[in-house]
């Protein structure tokens, strides 16, 4: 392009430069062509060890997929990658047609409707249940709004209804760090609930919880999808095998096969790299 | 003014007694006069001042085995800033608002002296600084019993511009940067361009307290001095002279060729250095350890025994040096002064302090001007020897008067220090002392 | 990244190769002849005469006063004299070893045995010390003595002698000795003494009338190269107030303009490596003082903030060890350095081992805490030292072995101590490399730092581990103390110098990475070394600083990062 | 969805009614009391309070303001700061080079002007003749230095440790910049010997009292703007950032612009305790930017306890009150006594004399 177009290209009113569109992604969302998200051959390496290999996956829109594959085999890099924490190499990855997920800081992905939950619960253990809550509502994340705000009726309505939801209505007002690892896995996935992403991508979410605490996950995951999608990341096969529809399998940082459970428990290759036979 | 000082000294003794007999009666009070001392005793300024301390209160238990001051004790009141400047000014307060101290012997750097400067002023205190300074200051509540620039530097570097120190046409001035170095040197400059040394032959360098890597300019001094006889005034302070010298030593500088003049390297110092690559370098102060007189011999005896005495850290190896001699005679002259006035009220002690003369360990008879709040002292130069002490090459006839603000200087020119009565600082309380007694 | 940051390895490497090439030249090695043959000079001077015939006895008379230009005059005499007897007595006044006593008579001191011996005799002299004045001696006088002393020992039988004293008639030649020293050259056969010579006589022969004269000497001059010439040379290229040369002759001023340029492309040189060494020197300085803490900060994450109090107490070590051999072995005494090193790295390891197990094995969870109270343990160390030694600087005296210089060339000499902690920072390094890489220790140790449960898993005992890393750690840290004892002044105040620039070292190094450390020491040696005249000393370092902070936006984990896939979360 | 309310009642509901009766009782007690018990009882009377204890008072409250600083952004952010003294001096440099300017007769300049070599003001001084300009400056010097300095440490994420081991290099790099005469700051002795303020004489015992009221008066106002700050939703983000700082991150909130706030925020406050402080001590210099100042404003936070902002309070005025006494009864032991309250508050009080009470408690419940 000459210096002449690139000036006119500058000087044209409707242009929205990409350092603009940032600012305000949310609306954005695009997925009026079906997949939310689209991860197309991402590649990362750590070291001379590639985590990721020319990766590629789609996921639909209010589709609920489960993760599997060994130790190693990418599951967590590759959250890394949606949420921008990592950044690969080669590859491409889209939060609906318009959002470039390895263009974007964190707290945008996040604010554009990707939520996360880590594989080690993490929540803020000074503060209450409740506050944890509140911070994770979806409201302006802004500065002085955060300075001035203040919960409405209907917000703590929603809040209360969370808290029910995960059980955690008596520990409301206790710091959440003296929770059980199994009610910080809750108060996480009720955090996740409170920002109202349309994409949760769950890292390994009924790791240590009772079998009771178990169902009652699984339940709540189907519940989600249709309104959300939703990335599930377990190495529980029962767990897996009670919320899947779709399954994709990973190994050594790409898919190895996807379907359903049944079809992914006779695939060879699967059978051979993991279920170890 | 002759007349008037021999009058005082033979009144001097008689005061002295009637002082005394005058104690048991108007003097009802047994309490102790109050003396404060405020030296640092920690932090960086702890190497030089503590010694200071030391002497302050060698003097003082002098002057109370001699029976006190008029049939009081002496209670010194010791403080530490720290080396914390505005902690100078805080404790000065304390001594003078809470002890009630009637006099301080005090301060080192000339930021601690500014310090507590506008304390002394505003409560109107009394302070005696023992250490050669920059001058361009003149305080009715402080007597400088250190050297004047007039009084130490100047005639160094007449020294080192005379056939006899050698005949250098260039300098170059090295100090810490700090207001002494910086003053000290805009004097030197003024006077070198007076006597027909221009700029291109002054290079003028400075650096942090502590620095201790000095290869680069050592470097530089060498190619300087190979356009002509160069001589450096060294107004570096404290540690980083080690290092200085020693890089002279390393890269062959030697005091022959390019002789280093500095004016706060003492015997103190010295001690804490290894003085091999400084021998043969010089030094200006009024008064050496080396000095023969017997009043030298008195004080150095006297100062080894406080040292074993009281078990001073260093023991044997403590030596005295030019602001411990400054510190003695502050405390003699105060003393002196108060038996003059009968009484230890700052204000009266301040005008019987000028004209108070002492026989001091430089072997001279210094004396507190009448006017300027300075004393005449003495300039000796001496070199640098292996022991760590100095042997004197060349002094002044006798005392030379302290000029506190510089004649080099613009703008100090027409300033004047003089404190004689009626003060000329304007609103000045009424003497409650009258000098014609 | 990784391949960048090995590039720069490369870079660093390239650039200390030249210094040491530099130290090997044969510039060096004259030189330090040269200064063997002073010394060997040194300890032959004579300490009495053997009696002054009647003209030298009635001129050396005189020196009993105090009056400096009867001094003078007598030196003036001497020199027109010049009578080798004389020699012992102007050796004895230049060093200060000239009295006389009340009765007018001249004595010589021997330092050796204290003893005084008469100068005009020869023979010992029983004085009484309180008795005896000085002749008044200051440099000037030295100035006019030493091309005396330097003139009659071209006299002597012995060549280091003549050499020593052509040495300084080539540093300080005297017009009026012209035709004594061109005699002398005649019979001069060491090929040494007449190189000195012959520089010597080309300084005064500039002024020669013959321009054949001048041009040689000019010549003479031009193969010195030294730049204490310079000025000389520069006289010539002068035009005087008309615009026309002071030099008549074009060739002679085409010599000499040649002989600047080689000087000043020498100057240039020297300028530059100069610049590096120092750098190196300062950086090296730097390394020893940062290698604990690269340990303890950067293996074991814990922020010692003491750190500065233990170089301090390995100074203070190496101050008692001298103290001790002073008492105990003053026949050892010029090796008190090699004992001190395994005592202070002894004494401050246990120091740290007792801070890691009273306070620091607490606080291994908490960094930020571990920073207040290693700091507080800072204070306390500082006062105790100052308590038990006093708030003056004790005085660490260099071995003779370990002081003077080395000449790496014309106009670039580093002191011995310098180069000695050059080396002894290598030593250091390859000795923590060793231990690092090549025993069990390091092997456990870095099993642990890297992940604590997996090590203890396989049997290692963390707590254990933890306590001798830090020990250790100290340990170095205590040797760099020793080698500070030798450049800079010892008291309690020591360590608060060197903190923060011993973490800047580490945290621009990488932490985690001794290598790192390594580079990031050196190159912040020479890259302020390379500011400091362009910025002045205090300016260099800020800007050093600024730097630091810049760089390490851009790469926050150091020279050398330290990349994983566990990255930097919380 | 947002809710305006009035900031009166916001306001309000900073504290229960009992802890408004504390706050204002102290108020009362620093702006009535003590005046009155100065200026209208004799030294003689038990409760006078004397000249000097107002002044050391003051300057108390200057460092407690400090503290109250420090606590935002390490006890409630997390960022350990040893960098604060350099903030704390600027504030101090702002209102020393006013009082500078007021002390020189027309015409005339300091002489470490003079040793720059020039004979009127540098462009930078001049503007500080003015008060108002340098009651702005007070502010925006300090916090445009953590402005600038914070939005590259925290973009690339220099945290925990590493940023305060790089705040103590911006102080110490801060101390030689003003060690340097050439710098135009009085270099080693700083500026000092100030005399008026607002055209009284800052000498004078009635100024040091009104300085004394003011510097209440500041660490109050302080104090409800940290307390405002802190039970917002904003103070809530940042124990967030404290505890787990990528959660924020990927909760949709960038730390970046919260740290940035509060970090300067805290900045400031410094900068008005620094020029506060400076009329009431007399002098400034560039050892207030010594990195053991800083460290030692670390320990005040600590021994209160962190994350309480009355704790910070408290440990201003402990370790300030002890290093008084001390320092002038055994001056020799200071050093221990500061040295050992660091080791025995890290390994003993980890929450400070606040927490004392949880910790006691909290110990007895197990």
């Amino acid at each position: 392009m000459s210096m002449v177009d690139t000036l006119r290209e500058l000087g044209k009113r409707d242009e929205v430069f990409p350092f603009l569109q940032q600012a305000a992604p949310s609306p954005a969302l695009d997925t009026r062509h079906g997949p939310i998200l689209y991860v197309e051959g991402v590649t990362k390496s750590f070291d001379g060890f590639r985590a990721l290999d020319d990766l590629t996956l789609y996921i639909d829109d209010g589709e609920l997929r489960c993760l599997i594959g060994p130790n190693g085999a990418g599951k967590t890099t590759l959250m890394d990658v949606l949420t921008g924490k990592t950044r690969p190499d080669t590859g491409q990855a889209w939060f609906g047609q318009r959002l470039n997920l390895l263009e974007l800081p964190e707290h945008v992905i996040a604010q554009s409707g990707i939520g996360r939950k880590f594989q080690k619960p993490t929540v803020f253990e000074q503060l209450t249940v409740f506050e944890n809550l509140e911070l994770a509502m979806h409201a302006s994340r802004g500065l002085w709004t955060s300075l001035r705000w203040r919960l409405d009726g209907e917000q703590q309505d929603r809040i209360d209804e969370v808290l029910a939801l995960i059980s955690l209505t008596e520990q409301a007002y206790a710091p959440a760090g003296v929770l059980s690892h199994g009610q910080k896995q809750w108060l996480e996935i009720g955090s996740l609930l409170m920002q109202n992403p349309r994409l949760l991508l769950v890292d390994e979410p009924v790791a240590g919880m009772t079998g009771q605490e178990t169902e009652k996950t699984a339940e709540l995951l189907t519940s989600l999808a249709g309104k959300h999608s939703v990335v599930v990341v377990e190495h529980d096969m029962d767990f897996v095998r009670s919320i899947a529809r779709t399954v994709s399998v990973l190994h050594q940082g790409s898919v190895l096969a996807e379907g359903s459970m049944d079809e992914i428990q006779s695939d060879a290759r699967v059978r051979e790299v993991y279920l170890g036979e | 003014m002759k007349t008037r000082g021999s009058i005082r000294k033979t009144g001097l003794a008689c005061l002295a007694l009637g002082g005394l007999l005058a104690s048991g009666v108007a003097q009802s009070e047994d309490d102790p006069i109050k003396v404060g001392i405020l030296h640092s005793l920690s932090g960086t300024m702890a190497i030089s001042e503590t010694s200071l301390r030391d002497v302050a209160l060698m003097t003082i238990e002098d002057i109370n085995e001699q029976g006190g001051l008029l049939g009081r004790e002496l209670e010194p009141v010791v403080k530490d800033p720290a080396s914390d400047w505005p902690r100078y000014a805080e404790q000065a307060r304390e001594l003078i608002e809470r002890d009630e101290v009637d006099v301080i012997f005090g301060a080192w750097t000339s930021v601690s002296r500014e310090s507590v400067l506008p304390v002394l002023e505003e409560l109107n205190g009394l302070m005696f600084y023992p250490v050669q300074y920059e001058g361009e200051e003149s305080s009715r509540h402080i007597f400088y019993t250190g050297a004047a620039p007039n009084q130490q530097t100047l005639p160094a570097v007449d020294y080192l511009m005379s056939e006899r120190g050698g005949g250098a046409e260039q300098f170059y001035l090295v100090g810490t940067d700090y207001v002494f170095p910086r003053t000290t040197n805009r004097i030197v400059r003024a006077y070198l361009n007076a006597n027909g040394i221009e700029d291109d032959a002054i290079r003028e360098e400075y650096f942090p307290f502590e620095h201790s890597d000095f290869q680069s300019l050592v470097s530089d001094i060498k190619r300087f001095s190979q356009s002509g006889q160069t001589a450096v005034i060294n107004t570096i302070n404290g540690d980083s002279n080690v290092a200085f010298y020693q890089e002279l030593a390393n890269q062959g500088v030697d005091s022959v060729d390019v002789p280093v003049m500095a004016t706060s390297v003492g015997e103190e110092e010295l001690r804490g250095m290894d003085a091999g690559p400084l021998v043969g370098h010089l030094a200006a102060w009024n008064y050496f350890m080396s000095v023969d007189s017997p009043e030298n011999e008195a004080f150095t005896e006297r100062w080894a025994e406080y040292v074993e005495e009281n078990d001073l850290s260093g023991g044997s190896d403590r030596v005295t040096n030019d602001p411990m001699e400054a510190t003695h005679i502050g405390i003699r002259m105060w003393a002196q002064a108060v038996l003059e006035a009968g009484t230890s009220d700052p204000d009266a002690v301040r005008q019987a302090v000028p004209g108070q003369c002492v026989d001091a360990p430089s072997g001279y008879e210094i004396c507190m001007d009448e006017e300027n709040h300075h004393l005449h002292k003495p300039v000796l130069i001496g070199e640098i020897q292996p022991d760590g002490q100095f042997a004197t090459v060349w002094e002044t006839d006798g005392p030379i008067r302290a000029e506190p603000w510089s004649k080099h200087l613009e703008g100090s020119e027409d300033k004047k220090a003089d404190w004689t009565y009626p003060w000329v600082c304007g609103d000045c309380e009424e003497p409650r002392y009258d000098l014609e007694l | 990244m990784r391949g960048l940051s090995w590039k720069g390895a490369i870079l660093w490497g390239l650039l200390m190769v030249p210094a040491v090439v530099v130290a090997n030249t044969d510039d060096m090695s004259a030189d330090e002849r040269a200064e063997k043959l002073a010394e060997q000079q040194k300890n032959q001077t004579q300490t009495r005469t053997e009696g002054l015939s009647g003209e030298a006895a009635s001129i050396v008379e005189r020196l009993a006063t105090d009056d400096w230009q009867a001094i003078n005059d007598v030196v003036e005499d001497l020199e027109a004299l010049a009578a080798p007897e004389t020699l012992p007595v102007l050796q004895a006044l230049s060093d200060r070893r000239l009295y006389f006593d009340e009765r007018g008579r001249v004595l010589i001191e021997d330092p050796a045995t204290g003893e005084y011996s008469d100068a005009l005799t020869g023979e010992t002299a029983e004085v009484s010390p309180e008795n005896l004045s000085q002749p008044t001696l200051t440099n000037a006088i030295r100035r006019g003595i030493r091309p005396l002393i330097g003139q009659l020992q071209l006299f002597s039988d012995d060549v280091a002698t003549r050499r020593a004293g052509a040495e300084e008639l080539a540093d300080r030649p005297r017009p009026e000795m012209l035709g004594r020293l061109q005699e002398l050259r005649a019979e001069e056969s060491n090929p040494e003494v007449l190189r000195l010579l012959n520089i010597a006589i080309a300084r005064l022969q500039l002024d020669a009338s013959d321009p054949e004269e001048r041009l040689e000497a000019v010549e003479v001059i031009a193969e010195v190269r030294s730049a204490r010439m310079k000025s000389e040379l520069e006289t010539l290229m002068e035009t005087d107030a008309q615009g026309d040369p002071v030099e008549p002759d074009a060739a002679v001023r085409e010599a000499a303009r040649d002989a600047l340029e080689v000087i000043e492309a020498r100057q240039r040189t020297a300028r530059f490596l100069g610049d590096l060494v120092y750098g190196l020197s300062m950086g090296s300085v730097l390394l020893l003082a940062a290698l604990g803490l690269a340990i303890i900060f950067g293996l074991m994450r814990v922020i010692n903030m003491a750190h500065g109090e233990l170089l301090m107490i390995g100074a203070y070590t190496t101050f008692m060890v001298q103290n001790l051999f002073a008492v105990m072995a003053p026949q050892w005494f010029s090796f008190y350095l090699l004992a001190a090193i395994p005592a202070a790295f002894v004494v401050t390891a246990l120091v740290g081992i007792l801070m890691e197990r009273g306070v620091i094995r607490f606080l291994y969870a908490r960094p930020l805490e571990t920073l207040l109270a290693t700091w507080g343990i800072s204070l306390i160390l500082m006062q105790t030292t100052r308590v038990i030694f006093g708030a003056q600087n004790v005085r660490v005296a260099s071995p003779e072995w370990f002081s003077g210089s080395v000449q790496l060339m014309q106009g670039v000499s580093l002191s011995t101590s310098r180069v000695g902690v050059i080396a002894f920072a290598f030593f250091v390094v390859a000795l923590v490399w060793f231990v690092m890489n090549r025993t069990r220790l390091g092997l456990e140790v870095r099993a642990v730092m890297q992940n604590r449960e997996m090590a203890a898993a396989l049997g290692v005992s963390a707590n254990r581990v933890d306590m001798w890393t830090f020990g250790a750690g100290a340990g170095v840290a205590g040797l760099g103390g020793v080698a500070l004892s030798q450049i800079v002044n010892v008291g309690p105040e020591l360590g608060q110098n060197y903190i923060v620039d011993s973490f800047m070292v580490v945290v621009l190094g990488g932490v985690g990475n001794i290598l790192g450390s390594v580079f990031s020491a050196l190159g912040l040696g020479v890259f302020s070394k390379f500011l400091e005249p362009v910025a002045g000393a205090v300016l260099a370092k800020i800007l050093l600083f600024v730097a630091i902070i810049v760089f390490i936006q851009w790469r926050p984990q150091g020279i050398f990062a330290l990349k994983g896939r566990a990255g930097d979360d919380d | 969805m947002l809710m305006r309310q009035p900031f009166v009642m916001r306001l309000a509901r900073l504290h229960s009614g009992f802890g408004w009766a504390v706050v204002l009782l102290l108020a009362a007690f620093a702006l009535v009391v003590v005046p009155l018990l100065n200026q209208f009882l004799t030294p003689d009377s038990a409760l006078y309070i004397p000249d000097w204890l107002v002044t050391l008072t003051g300057r108390f409250l200057c460092l407690a303001l400090v503290a109250l600083a420090l606590d935002l952004i390490w006890g409630y952010t997390g960022i350990l700061s040893l960098g604060h003294g350099a903030f704390f001096a600027l504030g101090g440099y702002v209102m020393g080079m006013h009082l500078t300017h007021n002390r020189m007769e027309a015409g005339t300049i300091p002489n470490f002007i003079q040793f720059l070599g020039r004979d009127d003001w540098p462009w930078f001084w001049v503007p500080f003749q003015s008060f108002w300009f340098t009651a702005v400056m007070v502010f925006l010097v300090p916090g445009a230095l953590a402005l600038v300095f914070g939005f590259f440490a925290f973009r690339s994420r220099v945290r925990g440790v590493y940023f305060a081991i790089i705040t103590q290099a911006l102080t110490f790099a801060s101390m030689l910049f003003f060690y340097r005469t050439e710098t135009g700051f009085g270099g080693n002795t700083g500026l000092t010997d100030f005399r008026e303020l607002l055209g009284f004489s800052v000498r004078e015992a009635d100024t040091r009292l009104v300085l004394f009221m003011l510097s209440a008066v500041a660490v109050l106002l302080s104090y409800l703007l940290c307390r405002y700050i802190v039970t917002s939703k904003l103070g809530r983000v940042l124990v967030a950032i404290r505890d787990a700082e990528s959660r924020v991150r990927f909760t949709g909130y960038n730390p970046l612009r919260y740290k940035l706030f509060v970090w300067t925020v805290s900045a400031m406050l410094c900068g008005l305790a620094g020029a506060l402080y400076v009329p009431q001590t007399g002098v400034i210099n560039p050892g207030e930017m010594a990195p053991a100042n800083s460290i030692e404003m670390a320990v005040w936070v600590a021994l209160g306890g962190r994350g309480t902002l009355v704790g910070a309070l408290v440990g201003a005025g402990t370790v300030n009150g002890l290093k008084t006494w001390i320092t002038a009864a055994y001056p020799d032991l200071w050093l221990f006594v500061l040295g050992g309250l660091f080791i025995a508050v890290t390994l003993f009080l980890p929450k400070g004399v606040m927490g004392l009470r949880e910790q006691i408690t909290g110990r007895s419940k197990q």
